[in-house]
């Protein structure tokens, strides 16, 4: 959590700030590529159409002028380092432009012995947030068009990282959706809460676009792929999709760092990010674990203490 | 597995009474695959397991159930004889239709409906299962022992009369440890140096111990029967081959007012010595410390007068690496001081008794010294501050121990036995002398114990005080004990002479690290764990590493050369064979799919999972994969539960196993 | 002193005033393991017939009443050094104060009447005037006491050295305090606290 | 001990999950012992708790479990050190996804059994099939079996046989096989 | 906050002793924080902390009215700063009781009708000579160092116990009050007593438990060589002063006590024992002197038993 005595309140986030966090990044960008630190670097390029931008792979001066930092910057770029682009990382040391909860992952990914902090160059960004989805993409983070994730972000501040981007500044009164929701979920009676998720993941179509964008998903084989034994029903039908959200949040708890990825690339628009929250609430309740900045030696389903709540257990 | 034999006992009547075991047999006959099926009244009988091999036989069976008693009854004896049919062992389990139906069931058709449930999961289980081949593993029939105490110096002596080679390693220059530094051992008050010195210098001449004192355990790697250990060789400053232990360093040695530790500070030795004269090696070190040579470089006396030219001030510590298959932990304990602890210590002194500033409140230890033939008083009881003869001693037990307040809880043990002895040593010494002990129970539980303590009390004339002391002060050259006796229910005053402190037990000084570099598990004081409190209460739950004496706890001589014979006993057990079997009951990593998160790693209580690089032909590392070592793993499968892509996997309970039977339920 | 046989059985056993005790204390009384160290360093443990560590042990044996009916309790110093040496952590300080209160509540038949009669005026002088008025206090005590000679002498000793007021007054808020002793007796009624 | 015969309307299908050295052996002691329990219990031998995966409890309630049983050794008791402790942590978390999303965890006990503890197996087996005997059926997973995917299937009012009765889709169905 | 650059200043809470039997602590207290140039500011309209009494028979009263000074301390800035041990002890309990137990911090707040003052620092005025000032800061501003005087620091049972609640020094082996004597330029003897209680509010109800508590301490400190006695408690104070003559009285004949016993004997050749009288100083009264106030400020005339006498002997007044 950051001291709230430093930070900076406002009600929008003009252009300019963005502005200056991508001079920042390019400069960095550029003189990490020059004296050859590392061999290239995953940031965000402007994208096709106006006012977007997409994850890229920079390896040249000129190309490192051209990143940018905008609210557009949705994705969360350390699954590049694992899946995508998992090769550089074989040809030396790698530089990422990295928000606080791209941070997250990555501090999970070393966690988890997928990355060696020394073999990355983190470009922190103080990250004020970034657009939702189907928002109006002024240039300007406002209430309105900041994504939902961001509404209760604690980690707008980049520590852990090699250097680090802009002012920490935060829009004010931002209303908790996430929070609000989960609550609204806990209050419903059992068999309505049933329905709540029943409803959403039986209009899932097993896409695997959640599991594609997760950083964490970095399984070559996903056990819900196996067939012997076939532990999760493949094909899109209710009893199988259910199994396979629950699994996907049981493998995440403890894991996860809240990026919401999941949620933003489903097409049938299921809110994965409740389920991801409603574990680290619970592990943050039972074992005050909290997915954090920095690799830690054990995540908190792989460490026990003696005396763990067992208040459940007859 | 497509023929599957299933086997449904009687079990006299203890089954067929409440279960229709026919109907068993003719409704596993319809699983698909089963091959054979059929009832029988005893089939852990002779006839019945003939029964069961000829039907391999003759029905060409791949796998068999017996749906009978509990497999903890009987599995054994079924794998045996499918095994002689010429299956392979795994391929034979149990379906319990005897505890877990007939004996808790009364109602004949519920019953029979479970018996067949359990025999239908169970088909697939055996349907799903693989041929397993015992684990092996080389053992290299050599010893470490850990500590030259006389739990170290039994355990020792014991591997190495049976063959076996020891490697002792003792961080002090001298092995004997506290045992040495006893005047005389309960309950027959034997002068403990008579029983102890033989001991140690069978020890050093023995063929089959390697001693190696003034040495610590620097790294220790591998597994059962195949550890390697780094011994780190600390500078002696005196070469051991070459001295000859005739002692004229020491005479003439210029500084030595040193307080000597074997004497617990009360005599004194020079700066070059040999802990105490019967010290094994004979071989002195220069204490660097306080050395003048060490310290200003003039001096060099020692060098100069040592004839064999042993004495080498350039000395570095050296290192040897050991291949030993078994490793005995004997690290014994320390005692407890009042002084006033560090901040934050879990651990509290005693304000209440002057935080040990009182030169004639002493420990148990150093009464011993006192009492000692050997000790710095020459075995007269004078006490530290002005060597006078006391005449009121009082002795307070459980100081430390027991008290949670100070952050100790478990009882030592030790103390109500020694104590008892003390007051008889003091009696003996000092016939017009009073002594005093306060207590609060007097634990004597041991062959002659209670009698020793009564025999204290009834003809040494110890005054037993139950109860505790609040305060103690110095006043003039007394002590005034503040105590109380609760069985009178007033409070007691002595103005006493000496104060001797039966302080607790605790754990050596860095027992946590060594257990760390172990592998070991510890309790929250530092004792080290054993596997089992009851059943093996010698092993560690690592596998050959074996526990001797106080290190694990609190215990008097004959537990400690006890529990160090017993430890011996498993190391020549491990060492009986050339390779050690093990139930194939292990884990196995799919390297093909791991991607080395290492969570497997993480919740391995045993340590059994490793780093391995997977390297392509160049060379080049390709990734990092969890492996698994059979020869550690034991089997619990926790592994295999957090990997989130099932890449490992325990034979025995395979997902493909376990899932089938979910299937049939 | 009689030594009365001690009947123990469920009944007699009053373990719910143990409970009190302990919720009162906030101590448990089944810690204690009777090692007497209390008693050893308790500086009015000559004054009590029952030393503090049987006062738990009796506690122990469900025997509060024979607590009360003694004077141990009122002779306790509140010193605390039998709750700061204790090797179980039994706070037998509070352990003392709680059984004041529960033998004060049942204006229990306690053999010691000095000092709880001190206590009361005490607590009275602060209802009445918010603050303790030292030559008050000890003119009532001496008149209900009955010992008006008790530190004669001493008196007009210290009213002479200024260290007792002859006059004084009531504290300007004095309507705070009824009102604390009046919430602490109606939440006492309503059950709200102990 | 008689336990009473009565015949129940519903008879709960109740699995449990134990470990072999604690539960397993209790259960075996509540045998030699002969004490009586309800028959609706199926064992499945574990090593360990800590060996028991969240999708083996979930399996079981597709599959048609009304309740499930997870037992193992208590804490500090576990053969192979540890394994409970992470199950212990593992199951608080299952527990609490299975919460949210609304299965109602009357259905599934957790317990510690020790191999002396037969009269604590019947217990816990007798108070968890009662329970889930007064529960009734879950219907939650295995209606899910047997739904489909598309909306006009979930949906209660629609019967599957009404929506397969033109005789392409019924080709087209049977044709899948 | 850095010494020397903002002026230390403390809201004030005396107590009702400090305003009858020990004025002297008040007023000396006083003098000495002027002459310290430190601020106090007593806490206007204070209510009695409840003392003994009130926990003894009623926690829940005890704890309430201390919570009510509290919040009455909390309008005035600065750390609470106590003289009157007994004070001290109920304040400092009060805080730690109501900070661990949360039901009974709610039933507190029912009874004063209003939040508790948890936060507020309560800081013995030892302390903050020692710690707050600071001992180097002291010696320096002596003016008149206490040479020769050898001073038995009592520490009596309320500043130390239980070591969770005051926070003021080791329970069993304090040194605070020695440190301070130290840097006043006094010699602090080494004594068997300084922590045993003396009786306490015994005075009022059985006046014999004091005479014979307080009696031991004084033999103690006589024993130890001791000119005087120096307490931080009103109570402890009165027991040893006012009643030091009835003591006298009650136990002076030879051979009455475990002490004449024991070394009078032999110590003092044969002769009576040990019957000085020992003028008992309030830690405030001492480190004035030392600071140059002048005498007749400082309540000397207010105690019974005379110290001038040996503040004359020792070159003091």
């Amino acid at each position: 959590m950051n001291a709230k005595a430093n930070k900076n309140q406002v009600t929008s986030i003009e252009p300019a700030y963005y502005q200056a966090i991508t001079e920042a990044i390019r400069k960095e960008a550029v003189q990490i590529l020059k004296d050859e630190t590392v061999v290239g670097v995953v940031g965000y390029l402007p994208g096709r159409r106006k006012g977007t931008a997409s994850p890229a792979l920079v390896t040249t001066v000129e190309e490192a002028e051209k990143l940018i930092f905008s609210p557009a910057c949705v994705n969360n770029l350390s699954v590049y380092l694992t899946k995508a682009k998992k090769g550089v990382l074989k040809q030396g040391k790698v530089g990422i432009v990295a928000k606080g909860c791209d941070m997250r992952a990555l501090a999970g990914l070393m966690t988890e012995s997928q990355l060696q902090r020394e073999d990355l160059f983190i470009i922190g960004v103080v990250c004020p947030g970034v657009y939702g989805f189907g928002v109006e993409r002024t240039g300007t983070l406002t209430e309105a068009n900041i994504a939902r994730k961001c509404r209760e972000c604690t980690v707008h501040m980049p520590e852990g990282s090699d250097v680090a981007a802009g002012t920490h500044t935060e829009l004010a009164d931002l209303t908790p959706e996430e929070a609000e929701e989960m609550a609204r979920i806990e209050a419903m009676p059992q068999a309505e809460r049933w329905a709540f998720w029943k409803e959403h993941f039986s209009r899932c179509i097993r896409c695997m676009a959640c599991r594609q964008v997760c950083p964490f998903c970095y399984c070559e084989q996903c056990l819900c792929d196996k067939n012997r034994p076939q532990a999760v029903e493949s094909s899109p039908r209710p009893a199988g999709n259910m199994a396979w959200h629950l699994v996907r949040a049981m493998h995440l708890a403890g894991r996860c760092g809240g990026c919401a990825e999941c949620e933003r690339v489903c097409p049938m628009d299921i809110p994965l990010n409740l389920l991801n929250r409603r574990m680290a609430q619970e592990l943050k309740e039972l074992y005050d674990f909290e997915a954090g900045l920095t690799p830690v030696e054990k995540g908190p389903l792989n460490e026990y203490k003696e005396n763990d709540d067992q208040s459940f257990i007859k | 597995m497509s023929r599957i034999g299933v086997f449904v006992c009687h079990c006299g009547e203890n089954i067929s009474r409440t279960v229709d075991v026919e109907q068993v047999a003719k409704a596993a006959g319809e699983i698909p695959g089963v091959a054979y099926s059929c009832d029988y009244k005893y089939m852990c009988s002779d006839p019945g397991q003939t029964l069961l091999k000829k039907a391999v036989a003759e029905h060409k069976l791949d796998g068999v159930l017996v749906a009978a008693c509990s497999p903890r009854m009987h599995e054994k004896t079924f794998r045996k004889a499918a095994e002689a049919a010429g299956l392979n062992p795994y391929l034979c389990e149990m379906a319990n239709i005897r505890e877990h139906c007939s004996w808790v069931h009364e109602d004949r058709d519920m019953a029979t409906a479970k018996a067949k449930d359990i025999v239908k999961l169970m088909v697939e289980r055996v349907r799903k299962g693989k041929s397993l081949a015992p684990i092996t593993v080389p053992v290299t029939k050599r010893a470490l022992v850990i500590g030259g105490g006389i739990a170290g110096i039994q355990a020792a002596l014991d591997v190495a009369d049976a063959g076996h080679h020891v490697i002792m390693v003792e961080r002090d220059p001298s092995i004997g440890g506290h045992m040495a530094q006893l005047s005389e051992t309960f309950p027959t008050l034997d002068c403990s140096q008579c029983i102890m010195t033989p001991k140690m210098v069978d020890v050093a001449n023995h063929p089959n111990i390697t001693l190696y004192t003034y040495s610590e355990i620097e790294k220790v790697e591998g597994y059962i029967g195949n550890f390697q250990v780094t011994v780190k060789h600390k500078a002696r400053s005196v070469d051991e081959s070459k001295c000859t232990g005739c002692g004229v360093c020491m005479t003439k040695c210029p500084k030595k007012k040193i307080p000597n530790e074997f004497d617990q500070g009360h005599g004194m030795r020079p700066a070059i010595y040999v802990p105490f004269p019967q010290a094994v090696p004979n071989t002195p070190v220069i204490d660097r410390e306080n050395c003048t040579m060490f310290q200003s470089g003039k001096c060099g006396v020692c060098a100069k007068v040592c004839g064999p030219g042993a004495v080498d001030y350039e000395q570095k510590d050296t290192f040897t690496v050991e291949d030993v298959g078994a490793i005995v932990v004997a690290t014994g304990f320390k005692l407890y001081t009042i002084d006033r602890k560090p901040e934050g210590s879990p651990i509290q002194g005693y304000g209440e008794f002057g935080y040990g500033t009182i030169p004639d409140i002493i420990d148990g230890m150093t009464f011993e010294r006192l009492a000692s033939a050997s000790g710095p008083t020459g075995g007269k009881i004078l006490r530290p501050s002005d060597g006078k003869e006391p005449k009121q001693v009082v002795f307070i037990q459980c100081v430390g121990s027991r008290a949670r307040e100070k952050g100790i809880s478990y009882c030592s043990k030790v103390c109500c036995m020694y104590t008892a002895k003390h007051t008889m040593l003091y009696h003996h010494k000092v016939h017009d002398g009073q002594a005093y002990v306060f207590f609060m129970d007097a634990r004597t539980p041991g062959k002659g114990y209670d009698e020793f303590w009564r025999r204290a009390v009834e003809e040494e004339e110890a005054v037993y005080i139950r109860g505790m002391v609040s305060r103690m002060y110095q006043r003039g050259d007394k002590i005034v004990v503040m105590g109380s006796d609760i069985q009178v229910g007033t409070q007691v005053e002595i103005e006493a002479d000496l104060v001797v402190l039966a302080t607790a037990v605790q754990p050596q000084d860095g027992a946590d690290l060594l257990a760390q570099k172990l592998g070991i598990s510890y309790d929250k004081y530092n004792f080290y764990s054993e596997a089992h409190a009851k059943l093996k209460p010698v092993e560690c739950a690592t596998a050959g590493i074996y526990l001797a004496g106080a290190c694990q706890g609190p215990k008097d001589i004959p537990d400690t050369v006890s529990q160090a014979s017993a430890a011996a006993a498993k190391v020549m057990t491990l060492f009986a064979k050339d390779k050690l079997e093990r139930d194939p009951v292990v884990a196995k990593v799919n390297e093909k799919y791991c991607v080395g998160c290492f969570a497997c790693k993480k919740v391995c209580a045993y340590g059994a999972i490793e780093e391995k690089e997977i390297r392509d032909r160049q060379g080049n590392l390709v990734k990092k994969v969890a492996y698994v070592n059979p020869g550690v793993c034991g089997g619990c499968g926790t592994c295999q539960a957090t990997c989130p892509s099932k890449s490992i996997e325990l034979d025995g309970y395979t997902d493909e196993q376990i899932m089938a039977m979910i299937e049939a339920l | 002193m009689k030594n009365k046989l001690m009947h123990l059985s469920n009944e007699t056993m009053n373990i719910g005033f143990v409970k009190k005790v302990e919720a009162l204390s906030g101590s448990s009384v089944r810690r204690c393991f009777q090692c007497g160290k209390c008693s050893a360093g308790c500086p009015m443990s000559t004054f009590m017939e029952h030393p503090p560590n049987r006062v738990v042990r009796l506690l122990q044996l469900g025997q509060g009443q024979r607590i009360l009916a003694g004077r141990s309790i009122w002779y306790c110093a509140s010193c605390e050094t039998c709750t700061t040496r204790c090797p179980n952590k039994v706070d037998l300080a509070a352990i003392m104060d709680a059984l004041r209160k529960l033998s004060w509540d049942a204006d229990g038949p306690s053999k010691e009447s000095y000092v709880q009669l001190a206590n009361r005026l005490f607590i009275e002088n602060i209802r009445t005037y918010g603050r303790q008025y030292e030559l008050r206090l000890g003119a009532a005590f001496n008149m209900k006491s009955g010992q008006f000679l008790k530190d004669l002498m001493l008196g007009p000793k210290l009213i002479s050295k200024g260290k007792l007021k002859m006059f004084h007054s009531k504290n300007k808020n004095i309507a705070e305090i009824e009102g604390i002793f009046k919430r602490i007796e109606e939440m006492r009624k309503k059950g709200e606290a102990l | 001990m008689h336990a009473e015969h009565i015949k129940h309307d519903f008879e709960p299908k109740i699995v449990a999950f134990v470990c072999t050295w604690c539960t397993y052996a209790g259960a075996d002691l509540a045998g030699t012992s002969r004490m009586q329990y309800p028959s609706n219990v199926r064992v499945l031998k574990f090593p360990c708790t800590g060996r028991i995966d969240p999708v083996f409890i979930l399996r079981a309630f597709q599959k048609g479990a009304d309740g499930v049983l997870v037992s193992g050794c208590h804490p500090g008791d576990c053969h192979y050190m540890a394994g409970n402790f992470h199950a212990r942590r593992r199951f608080a978390a299952f527990r609490a996804l299975l919460s949210f999303v609304g299965v109602d965890l009357n259905r599934l006990q957790f317990s510690w059994v020790s191999a002396a503890e037969g009269g604590k197996w019947v217990d816990v087996v007798t108070e968890l099939t009662e329970r889930v005997r007064t529960m009734g059926p879950m219907p939650e997973f295995k209606e899910l079996e047997h739904e489909e995917q598309w909306s006009t299937f979930a949906g209660a009012s629609v019967d599957k046989s009404t929506v397969l009765n033109s005789p392409e889709l019924k080709e087209a169905y049977d044709s899948i096989g | 906050m850095t010494p020397g650059k903002k002026r230390l200043s403390y809201s004030y809470y005396p107590g009702c002793s400090l305003h009858a039997s020990g004025r002297e602590y008040d007023i000396s207290t006083r003098a000495l924080f002027k002459a310290l140039n430190v601020g106090l500011k007593e806490v206007p309209d204070w209510f009695c902390c409840g003392a003994t009494p009130a926990h003894n028979v009623d926690e829940l009263l005890s704890l309430s009215l201390c919570a009510k000074n509290l919040s009455l301390a909390e309008e005035v800035e600065g750390d609470l700063a106590v003289a009157c041990a007994a004070c001290f002890s109920r304040l400092k309990t009060t805080q730690h009781h109501l900070k661990e137990d949360d039901s009974k911090r709610k039933q507190v707040e029912v009874a004063i009708d209003g939040p508790a003052a948890l936060n507020k620092p309560v800081k013995h005025i030892l302390e903050i000579l020692a710690r707050e000032y600071g001992l180097a800061k002291l010696e320096e501003s002596v003016k008149k160092p206490l040479l020769g005087l050898k001073v038995a620091a009592y520490y009596g049972c309320l500043l130390t116990r239980p070591p969770e609640v005051p926070e003021l020094d080791d329970c069993e082996d304090p040194s605070i009050m020695e440190d301070l004597l130290r840097a006043l330029g006094a010699e602090p003897v080494k004594w068997s007593h300084r922590m045993e209680c003396c009786g306490a509010n015994f005075t009022l109800s059985r006046p014999g438990v004091v005479l014979k508590l307080s009696n031991a301490i004084l033999e103690s400190a006589r024993f130890a060589g001791a000119d005087c006695i120096m307490v931080a408690c009103p109570l402890c104070h009165g027991n040893l002063d006012i009643r030091q003559k009835e003591i006298k009285d009650a136990y002076g004949a030879p051979d009455s006590t475990l002490f004449g016993n024991i070394f009078g004997s032999e110590l003092h050749g044969g002769s009576a024992p040990d019957q000085r009288d020992l003028p008992i100083f309030y830690v405030t009264q001492l480190a004035a002197l030392a600071m140059g106030v002048a005498s007749g400020s400082l309540g000397f005339e207010s105690v019974i038993t005379d110290p001038k006498p040996l503040l004359r002997d020792k070159q003091l007044l």
